[in-house]
C-alpha cells in the first residue's frame, strides 16, 4: 500500500488531489515549473521539486524527469489529475514499468479509450450508439480526413484523438475552411497533448452534453454516481455544470447509468472515469469519448451523492474495494458548479494575465471554492485560464441558482479580468432558469449585453466613475493632505476614553 | 467641482460639492464613498443602498462592473466640456486605432497586411496565449496602415501590433 | 410575509444572516459602528447606515436607533443575530409594538428563558433537572448571593442572568474570593449584555458540556436536531464543537431531545433555540440554561442534518410550517467547528488587534469558513475577538479530525495572531482524539508546549529564523541592487522565443 | 556570512554562503527560500522537502510558526557574537523589564505597588478589551520598579505600563 504520491500537475486540481491525500495521512510530492514556484501545490505538498522552465512541454508534460522525481523522492504512486500527462498511456505503462502505482486505469484501457479514435470503435462493437463521424482508428491524414468528411457532411467537428476539454477541436461549416482549421487543430491538439492526431465526428444540434461518472475497482465493481450536464460551453470549453440535469429523468438516468457501466467493462476499466454522451431533443443519446481520468467538474458529483471520488480513487489504486454499491448511491439536491476563468467576457473571452492583488472567496453554506490561486500569485500566459472553480449545493436547483447568484456576487478577484460577470449574466437569464440550452446555447442565444430588465443601475455607475475620476483628479493636484488617513488609531483611543469618562 | 458623465448615451451633470456630497441632476445627495483595502474596489453608500464596484481606466474611459454588469463611463469636467465645445466635434471619432497585445503571447498568423481596408468585427491576427488560440478583431472599420509586428513572434502585454487608421 | 430584514448585528453572524436572506430572495439593511464602515455585512447588505461610535452602547446595543432605521429603511423584519440584544426581552417587544416581526422568540419567552435565573425555575417546574444553584429569581444583591453560596457550596460558579458566551462568568473557591470575583463579573455582563444580574450555580467537575438545537413553528411543531458538544471550552468561552458527540449515544441524544423539546414548548417557544446540559460522567444531565436565539456553532448542526437553520428561522418567523418533521432529521457524518479567535496562545491568549494584510483561506471538500473579515480589514478592540469560524464535515469522526488539521494547515492569516496554533495542538492531542475531554479539559490538561513527538522541525525553524535575518541585514545594508526583482515579465518573453525557435 | 542560532537551548551553526546555499552542521544545503506576496510568510525548499512559516521579529529574537509550532530563535553573527564573548555574559538577564500594553484597552486594575516584590506568573493589572478582561502577568521574579498608568485609564497598543527591575 503506497505512502507517497507524487501528483504530476498543477493549479487547483494538484491542490484538491495534495488535500485528498493529506486527509488519508499520505505524504505528497509535488512537481513545478519555474513560474509555479509559489503555487499553491508547492506550498501545500511535503515536497516539491523543479521540472524546468515555464512551458509544458519543458516541465509539466516532462514524463521522464517527473518519474526520476519519483524515485528521487520515494513517491511510490503518481496522481496525474487530468490534462498534461494524465490520458498517456505510455506515461501509465512507464509508471507500472517503475513499480509506480498509477492512480488511474491499466495503460491498456487509456489505450482503448484515452484514442478518442479507437474508444468509437471499441464501444461500437460493444453495441452502444456514438455520433457518426471516422470510425477509422488512429493516424488519420489531413488527405484522409478531407476526403471522408462530405460522407458524414457538414457541419463536423474536428476533434483531438489524445484530447479532452475542448483542445484542438474545430466546428467546420464547408470543405473550403478545412485544410486551415485541420493545421490549427493539429496545432493546438500538438501542444497541449503533445499529440497532433485528429478524428472528425458530426455536430448534432440542439443536443445536449450530458456525462456518467464511474467508478470501478479492481475487483471488477463497477458503479455509476449519475450525471452531469456541461451543455454550457464557449468554444467546446464546458463552462457550467450541473449535477442532476434538468433534462434527465430516473429513466434515462438508469439507462445512460448502465451503458456507462457497460462501456467501462468493455475496456475492462478500472479507477474514476467518465463517459460523455450527445442526448438529442428526443432523448436519444449517443457515446462521444470516455475521459480516462479525474474530471475538472467531479465535485458536483460530491457535493449531491457525498461521495469523495479523489479518496476513491486512491483506495481503488490501493487495491481496495469499492465503499459503496450502486444501491448505496443516491442524488441529494442540486449542484452547480462555474469555472472561474482568467477571461474577459466583455472582450470576446481574451485570456488575461497579471498579478492577483486582491481577493475575497464566497464562503458560507453549501458553498465551496476549489482553487490554486491566491493574492500575490501571478498568472502567467502557459497554463489553463482556470484558476477555480466555484461550486454550490442546494436543495433544489432553483435554491442552488440563487445561492450561485450570491456567491458570485461576493467573489472579488483583483489583478485579472475574470469571467464571473458571464456567470451572473447566465444565472440571470431566464433561458437558464428554465433549464432550457443546449451545447450551443452561449455562442448563439446568449449576450452579455442584457436587456433592460429593471435592475440598471447606470446613475450608481456613473457616480462611481465621477467619484473615482474627481478622487484622481484631487491626488494628481497634490492636495490631499499627508496624514490625514491612518489617524484610526488615535480615534479610537479618543472614543475610548470618551466612554470610560 | 462639476462633471459631465456619460454612460451609453445617457449623460448625468454630477457635481462633487464636499467629500460626503454630490449633486446629481439638480438633487443634493449624500454619499459615502470609500476604496476597500486601497484595491480599485468601492464601496458607496448612497441614500441607505450599498453598492461595490470595481472602477478602473481604460483609454480615456471609466469602466464600472457594478452587479455583474460592465458599465462604460466618460467623464469630463467643465474645463474639458468647455474646450471641447471650443475645438468642435468630431475629434474623437477619427485618429488612428492601435492594437495592443491584451496579454504576452505567440502570433499564430497575421491576417491582413499593410493598406488592406478591413470591416469591424473582421479577425486581424491569431495570438496564442494560455494554450488558446484568441482572435484579436478590428473595432472599426478602416484601413491597415503599419504592421508591427510577424507570425511566430512572442509579444509582450501592451505591446502595438498594428495600426487601423 | 416581510420582505426586507434588518440584520442587528455584526461580524460573521451578520454576514451568514444576509447571505440567508439573499439565497431567499429578501432584501437586507445592515447597521454598523463607525469602525465597521468597510466591514464585510456592510459590503454585502442592500442597504447599510450608521449607529454610532465604536463602542456597542454607542452603536449595536441602541435599541431605539436600530428600530428609527428599521422605519426608515422600510424593513419589516429584524434578526439580532447572538449578543447585543439578541436576547432582550424588551427589544423583542420593542419590535412587535414598532409592527416589526422579530426573527426569533416571543418576548415572553426570552422572558422566562433569557433571564437564567428565571428559567432554571421554569424547567424546574417542569421537572427537569438543573445544576443546584440560586433558585431565586432575578435582582439579587452581593449580600444575598455571599449568604446563599456556602449553601451551594464550592467550588461554584457566578453567571451573568442575560448572559451566554461565557461573559461575566466567574469561578469561587472559596467565599473570601467572592466579593472582588461578583464585583467583575457584574462589570463584565453590564458591558456585554447592558445588564449586572448575576446568579450562582454549583460547578460540576468532569462534566460534558452538550446542547440540543431545537426549532419550534408557530403551529405548535417543536423538533430537535441532534445535540453539539462544547466541552471544550477556556475560561467558559467555547473553542471547538462538535456534533454528534462522542459522548452520546442514540439512547441518551432521544432521551436528551425529548427533554429539550419539553423545556421549549415550558415556555410556549417559538423559533430557535438551544437548550444546555450539563452531562456528568454517568451520563446523568443538567439544564444548565436556554439560548434564546440563533447559535455561534450553530453550522455544525446544519452539516449533519442537512438544514440550513437561519433559513428555518425566517421561515418559522413567516408564520409557515417546519420544512422537517423529527422523524425527517438523521444525523450524517460527523462535523468539527474551531472558532479562529484574534487572539495569541502563546501569549496567556490575549487578545490581538491590527490589520489583516493578508489571508488565505482554507477551502475544498467538506470545509467551511464562516467569517466577517477579509486582507485590509482593521481588529478593532472595541468586540468579540472571533474573526473566523472553520467547520468541516466528514463520514466519521476520525476523517473530520483529519481534514481539520489539514484546513488549520493550510490557514494563513496575516496581521493579527489568532489561536490556529491551539487549534492545531488540540487537533494533535491523543485525548481529544480519543474524545476524552470535559469542560475543565483546556485548562488542566493542556498545554501550548508539546511533548517531543517526533516531529520537531527545530533545525528547519533555525534555517528559516536565520534566513529572514540575514536578509534583513542585507536589506539594511543596501546590497540588494534595484531593479533585480520584477523582471518576471522579461523572463517570460525570452523563455517564450527559446521554446518556439 | 556565518550566524548561531539558538531555539530552547539548541545551538545550530548557520552560513549563509551564497544565495542558494547554507551550510549547517558542517552540510551544505541547497535552499530556496522566498517570502510569499510579500508577507512575513516564508516558503522553504530544503532537500526537497517543502515548509512554509510565519516568521516574525519580537523582542531581539525571531518567532517562527511551523507546523502549528512556535520556535523561538535568537540568530546572532559571527562579530554579534564576538562582541558578546568580550563584553561577558549574564548581560542579557539584568535590566529591567517594561510591562507594554499587548493592545488598546482600558485599564481595568493595578494590582500591585511601586516598591512590591513580585513573583513569576504574578497578575500585574488587568487590562479589558475585546469585552474582556485580560490579566498581565510577570514573566519573572523582581521589584515594581515604575507604575505608569492608573486604574480606569485608557492605554494604546505598546504603551508601557509598569516596569519591573
Amino acid at each position: 500500500m503506497f505512502k507517497k504520491v507524487l501528483v504530476a500537475n498543477r493549479g487547483e486540481i494538484a491542490v484538491r488531489i495534495i488535500r485528498a491525500c493529506r486527509e488519508l495521512g499520505i505524504e505528497t510530492v509535488a512537481v513545478y515549473s519555474e513560474v509555479d514556484r509559489q503555487a499553491l501545490h508547492v506550498r501545500y505538498a511535503d515536497e516539491a521539486y523543479l521540472l524546468g522552465p515555464a512551458p509544458s512541454s519543458e516541465s509539466y508534460l516532462r514524463a521522464e524527469k517527473i518519474l526520476d522525481i519519483a524515485k528521487i523522492s520515494g513517491a511510490d504512486a503518481i496522481h496525474p489529475g487530468y490534462g498534461f500527462l494524465a490520458e498517456r498511456e505510455d506515461f501509465a505503462s512507464k509508471c507500472a514499468d517503475a513499480n509506480l502505482v498509477f492512480i488511474g486505469p491499466k495503460a491498456s484501457s487509456i489505450a482503448a479509450m484515452g484514442d478518442k479514435g479507437k474508444a468509437r470503435a471499441t464501444v461500437l462493437k460493444a453495441g452502444i450508439p456514438v455520433v457518426p463521424g471516422t470510425e477509422d482508428v488512429g493516424n488519420m491524414t489531413d488527405e484522409d480526413l478531407l476526403k471522408v468528411a462530405p460522407t458524414i457532411g457538414f457541419p463536423l467537428l474536428i476533434k483531438a484523438t489524445a484530447g479532452g476539454g475542448g483542445k484542438g477541436m474545430r466546428e467546420v461549416t464547408s470543405l473550403d475552411e478545412m485544410p486551415t482549421l485541420l493545421a490549427s487543430a493539429r496545432r493546438e491538439a500538438q501542444a497541449s497533448f503533445g499529440d497532433g492526431n485528429v478524428y472528425l465526428e458530426k455536430l448534432v444540434s440542439g443536443a445536449r452534453h450530458i456525462e456518467i461518472q464511474i467508478l470501478a475497482d479492481t475487483q471488477g465493481n463497477v458503479i455509476h454516481l449519475g450525471e452531469r450536464d456541461c451543455s454550457i460551453q464557449r468554444r467546446h470549453q464546458k463552462l457550467i455544470e450541473e449535477s442532476p440535469s434538468s433534462f434527465v429523468d430516473e429513466e434515462l438516468r438508469s439507462r445512460m447509468g448502465d451503458v456507462a457501466v457497460k462501456s467501462a467493462k468493455a475496456v475492462d476499466y478500472v479507477n474514476a472515469g467518465t463517459i460523455e454522451f450527445l442526448v438529442d431533443k428526443d432523448k436519444h443519446f449517443y457515446f462521444l469519448e470516455m475521459n480516462t481520468r479525474l474530471q475538472v467538474e467531479h465535485p458536483i458529483t460530491e457535493m449531491v451523492t457525498g461521495v469523495d471520488i479523489v479518496a476513491e480513487q486512491i483506495r481503488i489504486a490501493r487495491g481496495r474495494q469499492l465503499s459503496y454499491t450502486q444501491e448505496q448511491i443516491s442524488i441529494n439536491g442540486h449542484s452547480i458548479e462555474c469555472r472561474i476563468n482568467a477571461e474577459d467576457p466583455y472582450n470576446n473571452f481574451l485570456p488575461s494575465t497579471g498579478r492577483i492583488t486582491h481577493s475575497l472567496l464566497p464562503t458560507g453554506p453549501g458553498v465551496r471554492v476549489d482553487s490554486g490561486v491566491y493574492p500575490g500569485f501571478e498568472i502567467t500566459p502557459f497554463y489553463d485560464p482556470l484558476i477555480a472553480k466555484l461550486i454550490v449545493w442546494g436543495e433544489t436547483r432553483a435554491q442552488a441558482i440563487l445561492r450561485m447568484r450570491r456567491a458570485l456576487e461576493e467573489y472579488r478577484i483583483v489583478g485579472v479580468r475574470t469571467n464571473i460577470p458571464f456567470h451572473q449574466t447566465m444565472m440571470d437569464s431566464h433561458r437558464f432558469m428554465g433549464g432550457q440550452y443546449d451545447t450551443r446555447f452561449v455562442e448563439e442565444r446568449f449576450s452579455m449585453n442584457r436587456s433592460e430588465d429593471g435592475s440598471n443601475d447606470s446613475e450608481i455607475a456613473a457616480i462611481l466613475a465621477t467619484l473615482v475620476a474627481h478622487q484622481q483628479i484631487e491626488r494628481s493636484a497634490q492636495i490631499v493632505r499627508r496624514g490625514e488617513r491612518d489617524v484610526s488609531n488615535w480615534k479610537w483611543v479618543g472614543r475610548w476614553e470618551r466612554m470610560h469618562r | 467641482m462639476k462633471y459631465i458623465t456619460t454612460i451609453e448615451e445617457k449623460s448625468f451633470n454630477v457635481e462633487v460639492v464636499d467629500e460626503d456630497h454630490i449633486r446629481i441632476s439638480d438633487r443634493l445627495v449624500k454619499v459615502d464613498f470609500e476604496s476597500v483595502s486601497g484595491q480599485p474596489v468601492y464601496s458607496l453608500l448612497v441614500e441607505g443602498n450599498s453598492y461595490e464596484a470595481y472602477v478602473q481606466e481604460a483609454d480615456d474611459a471609466w469602466q464600472i462592473l457594478l452587479k455583474g454588469r460592465l458599465y462604460t463611463a466618460v467623464v469630463i469636467d467643465e474645463r474639458e466640456q468647455r474646450l471641447k465645445a471650443a475645438g468642435g466635434a468630431g475629434l474623437a471619432e477619427s485618429g488612428e486605432f492601435n492594437l495592443k497585445a491584451p496579454m504576452p503571447g505567440l502570433v499564430i498568423s497575421v491576417l491582413v497586411k499593410e493598406g488592406e481596408p478591413v470591416v469591424k468585427g473582421q479577425v486581424l491576427l491569431i495570438l496564442e496565449s494560455m494554450k488558446m488560440q484568441n482572435e484579436l478583431k478590428s473595432p472599426r472599420d478602416g484601413i491597415v496602415n503599419r504592421v508591427r509586428i510577424r507570425s511566430k513572434e512572442s509579444v509582450e502585454q501592451k505591446q502595438t501590433l498594428l495600426t487601423i487608421l
